[in-house]
């Protein structure tokens, strides 16, 4: 039996979704399903922000357009990763995965965060793609940092992906 | 001994130090110790009191802060991820 | 509130995964979660068919590609395709879906079908494509033909989709 | 009255007919008349008969044997779909 093959990048540079996808079959005759996620920074998630800017005439939208700012643990973010993917692997039978996370700073309708796995089965390969994503949220070792007027705001940790992730235990 | 110490985002903002490599006193055996440490330093060391729910990572693995150090350690300092 | 975006097409031509993706989300800030899925054609599905081809030597090979063609009921498809993403965005949160099915004649390896589902939430965009796949595995008028050395065989209909779609029934 | 007649998959390839348009007798009137009255014509209209778990469609929705006919309805017969 061939093994799981797991890549997994934390990288600053945007990435093509529909190369990542082609790469898990590529060559190959016993990929019968790739699952995806593409995740994008949402405007409404830094909304709390707009109520600082009075909007005066449209020339105002200007001073509402938000970006937030992603640290990582160089190291340990891909490692995190890497075992959250081989877990992913341990319950559920897939070929391969690809996890691509963007850190540095993000606007809204940004590709943000990138997973893919590639199964014999679809079944196999939407519960390893989301499992691999809740703990992705919640886990790995990531910070972010909002940008408002006033300067950053770190985000704190929240308690609804937890319960994502949670759902996933024994 | 001495070991490597890593402060990441607000943490790190409120140091505005993002890593050292500090010999450590012979009665500094634990993160616990390391900790309190680096915050009788005074100001702005007493974030590492005050950070709510600070989390550690020795070698890259998050840990508890009786967790035990050895030489040339990878110690980092965060508040809790936000994930991804 | 704006009408959940529904595109549907069964067409013999190939698609390209990563525009189909992206343009789910283009020109938006609101869309944080796309889930998508690649169906493939996979070789052993087809493998009972290498049964026939005795194998002398590696020029053989030749002989064991296997192909299956896909008919469909032109109409009927595209709006049972419909029907079942409008029955998803009852249950479910998307402010769009991309349905893209392929018909006629496809080897292994090659893409077959493409769901891709563009919420605000991940939750909703997993369920609802894995949803919407569940129920195009089993209940959209298709039908297979496998090729084989000695001519066409039509494909029964299989019962293990059929309770991946059930476990949606209330 | 006439209907549109289509065939699908195995069922066509059986007939070596993929639609015809139909003038109607009086008494077919519904689906399962329809059926029968296709299968008398003899072979190979018999593998209407003989399709395993032969399904049909009225103007594009699956519907039951016993549903009524009109005018210009659209009516497919087809085996069991195997899915995407």
């Amino acid at each position: 039996m061939m093994a799981t093959h797991i890549s997994v990048s934390v990288q600053e540079a945007d990435f093509d979704v529909g190369i990542e996808i082609a790469a898990l079959s590529a060559g190959r005759d016993d990929v019968g399903a790739v699952a995806s996620f593409v995740g994008l920074v949402r405007a409404d998630k830094l909304e709390n922000i707009k109520l600082v800017n009075v909007k005066v005439d449209a020339q105002d939208t200007v001073d509402t357009v938000h970006a937030m700012t992603l640290e990582h643990y160089p190291g340990m973010t891909e490692k995190s990763l890497e075992a959250i993917v081989a877990e992913a692997a341990t319950r559920w039978s897939f070929f391969g995965a690809r996890v691509i996370h963007r850190v540095g700073r993000l606007l809204p309708g940004e590709r943000i965060v990138f997973v893919a796995v590639a199964s014999a089965h679809r079944g196999d390969a939407f519960a390893a793609c989301e499992f691999i994503m809740d703990y992705l949220k919640t886990r790995a070792p990531f910070w972010k940092k909002e940008d408002t007027p006033a300067g950053g705001r770190w985000v704190d940790a929240r308690d609804s992906d937890d319960s994502a992730a949670a759902r996933w235990e024994e | 001994m001495s070991v490597k110490i890593y402060f990441f985002a607000g943490l790190r903002e409120a140091l505005g130090v993002s890593s050292e490599t500090l010999a450590l006193p012979t009665d500094v055996t634990s993160v616990a110790a390391l900790r309190d440490h680096l915050a009788a330093r005074g100001e702005p060391w007493s974030a590492l009191a005050s950070t709510r729910n600070l989390r550690v990572a020795v070698n890259q693995q998050m840990v508890g802060f009786d967790t035990a150090l050895h030489a040339e350690d990878e110690v980092a300092f965060f508040p809790p991820v936000t994930g991804g």
